[in-house]
């Protein structure tokens, strides 16, 4: 069981499942866009022949070696966060690395991927990629505080800041900490809509303002690398929160309909919303999610 | 790694498959034609449902849409964003203009044959056509992309230096980088 | 002859011949400065070891030098960065003017600190305190730039911590009757309430102004900036992490005998916060690569002063190893932009613009070290930040975590600016002529951003360190357990494995990287980066279109209230105030004898009229 | 209205002895012929002193037959709801004229266009060459002596069978068999 | 024993009044005869210093008239010290002043040589005396000669200072003339051993008056605020030189007499508190009136009232650690004052008006005068490792075991400001473009002999001040030793 060969296995079939989910709810989304709009809408499989079109493109153009790097760093962002998210309650399925770091480490594996991708886009040369990018990294600033503040709140009510043990916590009391530490839930919801970037936050990549931002240089397999890696960022960062606050789940159909319903809230908030500026969603983010994210500390010390 | 003629065909035609159902357009919003855009795009005629998407820029787009008349000036930036486009490409004139002047076929600064300058894949004509007909040309891209016929990129390529002598025709200060795959 | 005194003897006669060795020809003075750097540093590895002292009596004052596990930690960062930086100085001052006042005090600098280190009395503690003071603030105003302004601020501040410290001395001496450290320690919880609480006050107050705590950091912005970049390397990198030195003293020996000690404790910390956190805010707002990285430097000394102040086993690590961390990437950015500097001669991101392909060796030193500042694993700072935010977390400071981690995001703000502002961004022409800066200065950057990678994944080589001077500090051993060669554990038992970390990351990285490079190679081109869809126009050689006026103006408007207020105005306006009274007392004398005489008169009658008062 | 106007006329014929009036338009205008050198001060005098702050439009007549280009600056006086045309006539063969854009800034953007599209030469306007025609080397094109249609077929590809502008209606109804429906034949030519 | 203190009034003097004659025969004589006079004497006072150190003090009687009838001369520890130092100071001022600036022309040299050997005979006797009658007299000739040798520029503003000298010295002299009077009409003696023995016998209304006409009169000359207006004039306009007679070698006299007369004469308890408050807002008044000067001549003039004002505090401690800090702060501005006045002097040696702003990048051309002007700046605001530093702290410590929190904090805050003014100058001197119109002038070489000895010594009491903290110890007991110094003068014979 221990072997590194199924652990390599488990990485490629864990790897493979977020591929699949991510693109599939991105597609849905689309749909439900759609939907919302009074579209007919693209087929829920769209993404998947998006992702095959660029990555069928023959040709492609780079500014430099670190123009390469940049969707790699998204994607090692990407997988390394789904390696430390445990994706099913008992550990031996796709365990992964998850008994090697913790929620703070998680924290600072998600920021990476953003980071370089941001070098990436800088060495393009391109004065929207540059915009695009201090504009997400100055809304990563707003959105990370509500967001810590309640990672810290569960860790202070639990004692433990290694989600395998949130998880097993859940299990043991029953409860999940959706009810125990509603506070941090909503804090953390809050800041999760800044996290998937959708309307009305999606200032960073906004395609007629910025020519999409940071990737308004990159086409075909960068592209598809990116598209790719975003999609399993989402839906790790989803099973992340179906494992903080659903009680994880115990088999992939659990899983699928809790980040199912995790995930239609910031597509739902999203379809609805106008987009705001810059500064507006940092104040935001500074406004009622703190706000909450504080009150779920004092909630942690208190009670 | 697959030399096969007959896989080479299988993958052909996947990947043409995809091509086919995942058109995104960068519109080159000239002249009138722009307008017949957001309808085209927005739910009375959802261009989407076909797989057809707006593309932010050039190096992540599909279609080059060419929507009305292109004076010498923008014809300069037109071809400068047919070029950084990557392959696959496809260029779609839009109305009567691209085809042969249109209403501006005597005006001393507008282009009137835009395939001598673009290897156009299909041109929509009217002035100007509406939703429908944009969408039946995209059906049209669509159906070349699936035989594997829209290869106007190949021709572009094949006789850059043809292209080039139009080009440079009415451009006399020509300063772009070299096009050269 | 004791090697102690053979290593200062060697310090002080080898920075005074280089000094005089100018005339001799540049290569010679470029010889003896490293070798005075480097024998006594040889000397002191190998003929000193650690529980060593000697005694001895100036002027009737008991002095007493040696060196203790702690002081040794941080004569790594002071020996190790001041050798590295040596190197690069001697390539950096090629060819500029007052080498051997340059290479004097940076040798007078590297001495002092080895002797504060070395002091176990305070009165050699103060005198090594001053000459780094004095030698560092030639340097800040080696430049000539400003130097009514930055320099006396700088000197003024020092002094005033200095004075602190001082008096915190005198008073000492008059109530323990010695200067020794020791007997302050040992006698710490004798002395009245009141000056329980003003000594540590003052001892602070003096070690928070090389530290750049809060309210006395205005310096530091100018100052870093000011010197010439080969020394502002060991000026943030070393010397300031002297203030951190005397911190740790303070807070782990008297203050841990004492209920108030809490308080301090509390209070520092917080100030460390707030210090971290308007240090990046106004870090992000600069645009020149020296004043955000002062900034920054600030900033991080935040985190550590946060650390070394919450004082619990794993704070303490963190503080230490962040301050190990520290003196290596911020070195090593200042170095970086010293080579900058030298090769385009400005050092404003608005000016110079993707560097890259021509210094690559200069970006991959910048990367490293920027991926260290900001904390992102695998390199060095993740390690130090992940143990502050657990020591935090378990210690109950939770706003204060939640403060710190704001301003370690908000860090990554001026990270990117800072290597977009040089390396990446459009290529251009005014720039083609850049040439990598020479080997001298690219090997020890490279080395030391190496630095940061071996001890962001096996950081138990610095750890160990740390441990034996916190066993020195009065640590138990449980520290240890807080760490293994590469794993760092709380102290709730939750655990970060670096290497099967690192693995993976490099795995997943090179597997990627391998999938975009390699995947229709051929077909792949580079094209020059004013090759951009910019709407289909094509950018004119001499047109510059990188994005660089005003970077993150969005994130400033959302938090220009915060900024508006400037402790630095607040310090201008005193001293402005202040000049005008003492023009005030200037015109006392109004040159005028009759007034003379007048005063002569006026006092006989005062004293006259007091005569009892006074001599009763 | 009136005794303001003859004011006004009063003024200007007092201040600029080359300017003749023709006052035969409508109430609120008023019409000058000055000499080109007058032009700067008058448009100065009229700006500043009389206040008519507005430039409402500069443009140009090409009078082929007389060799001379009519320039005609038309501003606007707020207060006195009043607009004055000022004329002057500028020699065909070398049109030089003085560069007003230091009295309204505006005027900058007319000038370019006068320089691309009829050739005239401001003297002292700084600005880049290329405006409307990039890189442009034919003759100025509005002028009355440059004949678009030969132009644009000489430089231009032309599709087969567009030769000219007539109805290709008949042509298509002839080639497919189609009828022209009734409501469109309106628009047919 | 080689000689006996007599000496040290009788040779100057004489030396002073034979310049002239000689300069007669050989015109250069007016410049050598001080220096070999200074030279012996500095001899003489290092050998009797050693003597002392071993014998105690030695009392000189004036015509074998014993004490309290006669007049005597006490070579002390105490007070050999400061003799020694006066010397020392002489040698070096004459030195430096060999062919200073109107000096070269044989004329004014055998008025300044004549001058300053009067000047020190005064200042010599000042300290030597155990008179109080006599140590009017020794006030006189020094006041007298310090008054012309402001005057010696020839100018407006030389006269001008050199009369508001003349104005308050003449005040000082009639207070002292007063006291004299109060005392003797008292006591009926004017020995001062003899005075502190019969003390008790004063009435106190007598003893008040006294002590403040005393006080008063002595102050001018040891220029406390507010009796110092003539100061900084006079520093200002004296020959460089001059200034560092005056900070090394008059005043120095003037604040040993008038802490001999509160230690030895008087047992007035508020006397301490006085001399520590008026020193306290000496030095504060004074610093903070330096910082705003633009002349450098002026600016260490302030400076130097700054340091008596804390030399004051420390003899107000009244404690022999007090005392002892004194000492050191007098012995090291003596050293460190007289550097600055020194290489100051060649900094604007051209200027007109001697603006601080004409040292501007000075350092590039004269490297070794500016250099040891930081010097001087370093050491005079106390930091470690220079003279200066090891007399601060001293004063600290010995605040610090008085419990005078308040009074370290004040020194404190008011050394940073003497920083922050030195330090402009500093970087004036170095960091800034030079003016093109201002002249330098290279020292010459006696001139900085002069000054690198002083360098020197700045350097060598920084980095071992063992070499003279054993002699002020021993100085400083012998100031507090009341009874010993009574003893030692009374009974004799």
């Amino acid at each position: 069981m221990d072997s590194i060969w199924f652990k390599l296995l488990g990485v490629v079939v864990s790897f493979i499942v977020a591929f699949t989910v991510g693109m599939t709810y991105m597609g849905l989304s689309r749909k439900i866009t759609a939907r919302v709009q009074n579209r007919k809408g693209p087929p829920f499989y769209q993404n998947f022949i998006d992702a095959m079109k660029l990555g069928s493109k023959t040709s492609a153009i780079h500014h430099g070696v670190m123009q390469h790097f940049g969707p790699a760093f998204l994607m090692v962002s990407s997988v390394m966060s789904l390696m430390i998210i445990p994706v099913l309650n008992n550990g031996m399925w796709f365990s992964n690395l998850n008994f090697h770091g913790d929620l703070i480490f998680l924290l600072y594996i998600m920021v990476f991927g953003p980071l370089g991708m941001a070098l990436g886009a800088g060495q393009t040369g391109n004065p929207n990629s540059a915009i695009g990018v201090t504009r997400g990294l100055s809304q990563m600033v707003g959105f990370e505080i509500p967001w810590v503040m309640a990672l810290v709140a569960l860790m202070i009510q639990y004692h433990t800041t290694s989600i395998v043990d949130l998880m097993n916590i859940q299990v043991e009391s029953g409860t999940w900490l959706i009810f125990s530490s509603p506070f941090a839930f909503i804090a953390a919801v809050l800041a999760m809509l800044g996290m998937f970037r959708y309307s009305p936050f999606d200032i960073v990549g906004a395609p007629t303002e910025l020519a999409s931002g940071p990737m308004s240089e990159n086409g075909g397999k960068y592209l598809f690398t990116m598209m790719s890696s975003a999609s399993v960022f989402a839906f790790a960062k989803l099973t992340l929160y179906v494992d903080l606050f659903l009680g994880g789940a115990s088999n992939l159909i659990e899983l699928l309909i809790k980040t199912f319903v995790i995930y239609m809230i910031p597509v739902l908030y999203g379809v609805v919303s106008p987009r705001y500026r810059t500064e507006q969603s940092i104040r935001y983010f500074w406004g009622w999610p703190t706000f909450f994210g504080l009150l779920a500390i004092l909630y942690a010390v208190f009670f | 790694m697959i030399n096969d003629k007959n896989s080479q065909k299988i993958v052909d035609f996947i990947q043409n498959w995809a091509r086919k159902h995942s058109i995104w357009v960068l519109a080159y919003g000239t002249g009138c034609g722009a307008i017949e855009i957001p309808p085209t795009m927005t739910s009375r005629y959802d261009a989407e449902r076909l797989g057809v998407r707006g593309a932010a820029t050039p190096r992540q787009a599909d279609v080059l849409l060419i929507t009305g008349y292109l004076t010498t000036k923008t014809l300069k930036r037109v071809i400068r964003v047919y070029e950084q486009m990557q392959d696959p490409k496809y260029v779609i004139g839009f109305g009567s203009c691209t085809i042969n002047g249109g209403m501006y076929y005597d005006s001393y600064n507008t282009i009137k044959v835009l395939d001598k300058y673009l290897p156009v894949d299909v041109y929509i004509n009217g002035c100007m056509p509406r939703p429908e007909a944009v969408l039946s040309g995209f059906a049209k891209l669509q159906e070349l992309i699936a035989q594997g016929k829209a290869n106007g990129a190949q021709k572009y390529k094949d006789n850059l230096d043809w292209y080039r002598e139009n080009q440079k025709k009415i451009i006399p200060n020509w300063v772009m980088p070299e096009y050269n795959w | 002859m004791e090697t102690i005194f053979l290593i200062f003897i060697l310090f002080l006669g080898g920075a005074i011949v280089t000094w005089m060795a100018g005339k001799l020809g540049n290569i010679v003075q470029d010889i003896l400065f490293l070798a005075t750097i480097l024998v006594p540093s040889y000397l002191f590895y190998t003929n000193v070891a650690t529980g060593y002292a000697i005694d001895f009596n100036v002027g009737g004052i008991e002095l007493s030098w040696g060196i203790n596990a702690f002081g040794w930690l941080f004569s790594l960062i002071v020996l190790g960065l001041g050798a590295f930086a040596a190197f690069y100085a001697v390539s950096f001052m090629k060819g500029k003017e007052r080498r051997g006042a340059f290479y004097l005090n940076f040798i007078l600098s590297i001495m002092a600190m080895l002797g504060i280190l070395m002091s176990q009395d305070l009165i050699s503690f103060f005198i090594f305190w001053e000459i780094m003071t004095w030698s560092s603030y030639i340097m800040v105003v080696y430049n000539g730039n400003d130097v009514q302004r930055i320099g006396i601020k700088y000197f003024v501040f020092s002094a005033i911590g200095a004075y602190a410290m001082l008096m915190a001395i005198v008073l000492i001496k008059s109530m323990t009757g010695s200067f020794m450290i020791e007997s302050l320690i040992s006698s710490y919880t004798s002395f009245s309430y009141d000056m329980q609480i003003l000594i540590p006050v003052l001892l602070l107050t003096g070690f928070g102004v090389k530290a750049a705590i809060m309210p006395l950091h205005v310096w530091a912005p100018g100052a870093y900036s000011n010197a010439p970049m080969a020394y502002t390397s060991i000026f943030s990198g070393s010397l300031s992490k002297m203030g951190i030195y005397g911190m740790v003293i303070v807070f782990t020996t008297m203050l841990s005998y004492v209920p108030e000690g809490v308080w301090f404790r509390g209070v520092v910390a917080w100030l460390g916060g707030f210090t971290a956190v308007f240090g990046t805010l106004w870090a992000i707002k600069q645009d020149d690569a020296k004043k955000l990285l002062a900034y920054s430097s600030v900033a991080q000394l935040g985190y550590i002063i946060v650390g070394v102040a919450i004082g619990t086993p794993l704070a303490m690590m963190a503080g230490l190893f962040l301050a190990v961390m520290h003196a290596i990437f911020k070195g090593t950015l200042f170095m970086v932009v010293g080579a900058i500097e030298r090769q385009t001669g400005t050092s404003n991101f608005t000016e110079v613009t993707g560097l890259i392909r021509k210094m690559p060796w200069t970006f991959v030193a910048a990367l490293m070290s920027i991926i260290a500042l900001a904390g992102i694993p695998p390199l060095g700072g993740f390690v130090g930040k992940w143990m502050l935010y657990e020591s935090l977390i378990t210690s109950d400071h939770y706003l204060l975590v939640i403060v710190i981690f704001f301003s370690s995001t908000a860090a990554f703000l001026y990270c990117y600016k800072f290597l977009f502002g040089f390396f990446l961004g459009q290529e251009e022409e005014e720039w083609a002529h850049v040439k990598e800066a020479p080997a001298l200065m690219v090997v020890p950057m490279v080395i030391l951003a190496g630095l940061t990678f071996l001890l962001g994944t096996y950081p138990g080589i610095i750890l160990k360190p740390i441990a034996n001077g916190m066993q020195t500090l009065g640590y138990g051993m449980t520290q240890g357990q807080l760490w293994d060669t590469s794993i760092i554990l709380n102290e709730w038992g939750n655990q970060v494995v670096l290497q099967p970390i690192l693995y993976a990351i490099l795995g997943i990285f090179v597997f990627f990287v391998i999938f975009v490079t390699i995947k229709g190679y051929k077909n792949t081109r580079y094209v020059t980066t004013k090759d951009i869809s910019s709407s289909g126009e094509v950018p004119l050689a001499h047109e510059n279109l990188t994005f660089s006026q005003g970077f993150f103006q969005p994130f400033l408007r959302a938090v220009e209230p915060a900024m508006r207020r400037q402790i630095d105005k607040y310090y201008t306006a005193i001293a402005n105030g202040l000049e005008s009274l003492f023009d005030f007392t200037r015109r006392i004398y109004t040159g005028n004898g009759q007034t003379y005489a007048i005063f002569v008169i006026v006092f006989v009658v005062i004293l006259l009229i007091f005569k009892n008062s006074i001599f009763g | 209205m009136d005794e303001l106007k003859t004011k006004i006329i009063e003024r200007i014929k007092a201040n600029f002895q080359d300017a003749t009036e023709n006052n035969s338009f409508n109430y609120n205008r008023l019409d000058f012929n000055v000499n080109k050198t007058t032009v700067p001060s008058i448009l100065f005098y009229l700006k500043d002193e009389m206040g008519f702050k507005h430039l409402s439009h500069i443009t140009c007549v090409d009078w082929l037959e007389e060799g001379e280009l009519e320039l005609i600056f038309i501003v606007w006086s707020p207060v006195d709801k009043i607009k004055v045309f000022v004329r002057t006539r500028l020699d065909r063969e070398n049109p030089v004229m003085d560069n007003i854009d230091m009295i309204w800034r505006q005027a900058h953007t007319y000038e370019r266009e006068f320089r691309e599209m009829f050739g005239i030469q401001f003297t002292g306007l700084e600005a880049p060459q290329d405006f409307l025609l990039e890189d442009w080397d034919g003759p100025p094109p509005m002028r009355r002596d440059f004949h678009t249609e030969e132009y644009a077929s000489e430089t231009f590809f032309e599709r087969p069978g567009r030769e000219d502008a007539g109805d290709v209606r008949e042509e298509i109804i002839k080639r497919s068999g189609e009828e022209i429906p009734d409501f469109a034949k309106k628009y047919s030519r | 024993m080689v000689g006996t203190p007599v000496l040290f009034v009788a040779i100057p003097l004489l030396a002073a009044f034979l310049i002239p004659l000689f300069g007669m025969i050989w015109k250069e004589s007016v410049r050598v005869i001080p220096g070999i006079v200074l030279a012996y004497l500095l001899v003489l006072a290092i050998n009797l210093m050693n003597y002392v150190m071993v014998n105690g003090p030695i009392v000189e009687v004036i015509a074998g008239w014993a004490p309290p009838l006669g007049i005597n001369l006490v070579f002390s520890a105490f007070s050999g010290f400061l003799v020694t130092l006066m010397v020392f100071l002489g040698l070096i001022v004459w030195m430096y002043s060999y062919r200073f600036k109107r000096n070269v022309d044989f004329e004014p040299a055998k008025k300044y040589f004549l001058l300053l050997m009067m000047l020190i005979t005064g200042s010599v006797g000042m300290v030597l005396t155990g008179d109080i009658f006599n140590l009017f007299v020794f006030i006189e000739i020094t006041s007298i000669s310090a008054y012309a040798l402001t005057a010696f520029y020839t100018g407006r503003d030389s006269a001008e200072a050199s009369f508001k000298y003349l104005m308050l010295g003449s005040l000082a002299s009639a207070f002292l003339l007063i006291a004299i009077m109060i005392i003797y009409s008292q006591l009926g003696t004017l020995n001062m051993a003899d005075i502190g023995s019969k003390m008790h016998l004063m009435k106190p209304a007598y003893k008040i008056m006294a002590i403040i006409f005393l006080f008063t009169a002595l102050g001018i000359e040891a220029e406390i605020f507010p009796l110092n207006g003539w100061a900084p004039d006079a520093y200002a306009e004296a020959p460089g030189p001059v200034g560092a007679a005056f900070a090394g070698i008059v005043v120095k006299a003037a604040i040993y007499a008038s802490i001999r007369i509160i230690y030895t004469l008087f047992d007035l308890s508020g006397a301490y508190d006085l001399l520590i408050v008026i020193g306290m807002i000496t030095l504060i008044v004074a610093e903070t009136a330096a910082i705003r000067q633009e002349k450098l001549k002026r600016m260490l003039a302030y400076s130097s009232i700054g340091q008596m004002g804390l030399v004051m505090v420390a003899f107000g401690m009244g404690t022999e650690e007090g005392v002892f800090a004194a000492l050191f702060l007098m012995f090291n501005h003596a050293i460190i004052k007289s550097l600055l006045f020194l290489s100051g002097s060649y900094l604007v040696y051209n200027s007109k008006d001697k603006l601080i702003k004409e040292v501007n990048g000075i350092g590039k051309f004269l490297p070794i005068t500016s250099f040891l002007f930081v010097l001087g700046s370093f050491a005079i605001v106390g930091l470690p490792p220079f003279a200066g530093f090891w007399s601060k702290l001293s004063v600290l410590t010995a605040a610090a075991d008085s419990n005078m929190l308040l009074i370290i904090a004040l020194v404190l805050i008011v050394s940073i400001i003497e920083v922050v003014y030195y330090m402009r100058v500093v970087n004036r001197i170095y960091f800034f473009k030079k003016d093109e119109s201002v002249s330098t002038q290279r020292p010459t070489l006696n001139a900085l002999i002069a000054m690198i000895t002083l360098g020197a010594i700045v350097l060598i009491v920084g980095f071992y001040p063992d070499a003279v903290t054993g002699f002020l110890h021993r100085a400083s007991a012998d100031l507090m030793d009341k009874a010993g110094y009574i003893n030692d003068v009374l009974t004799l014979n």
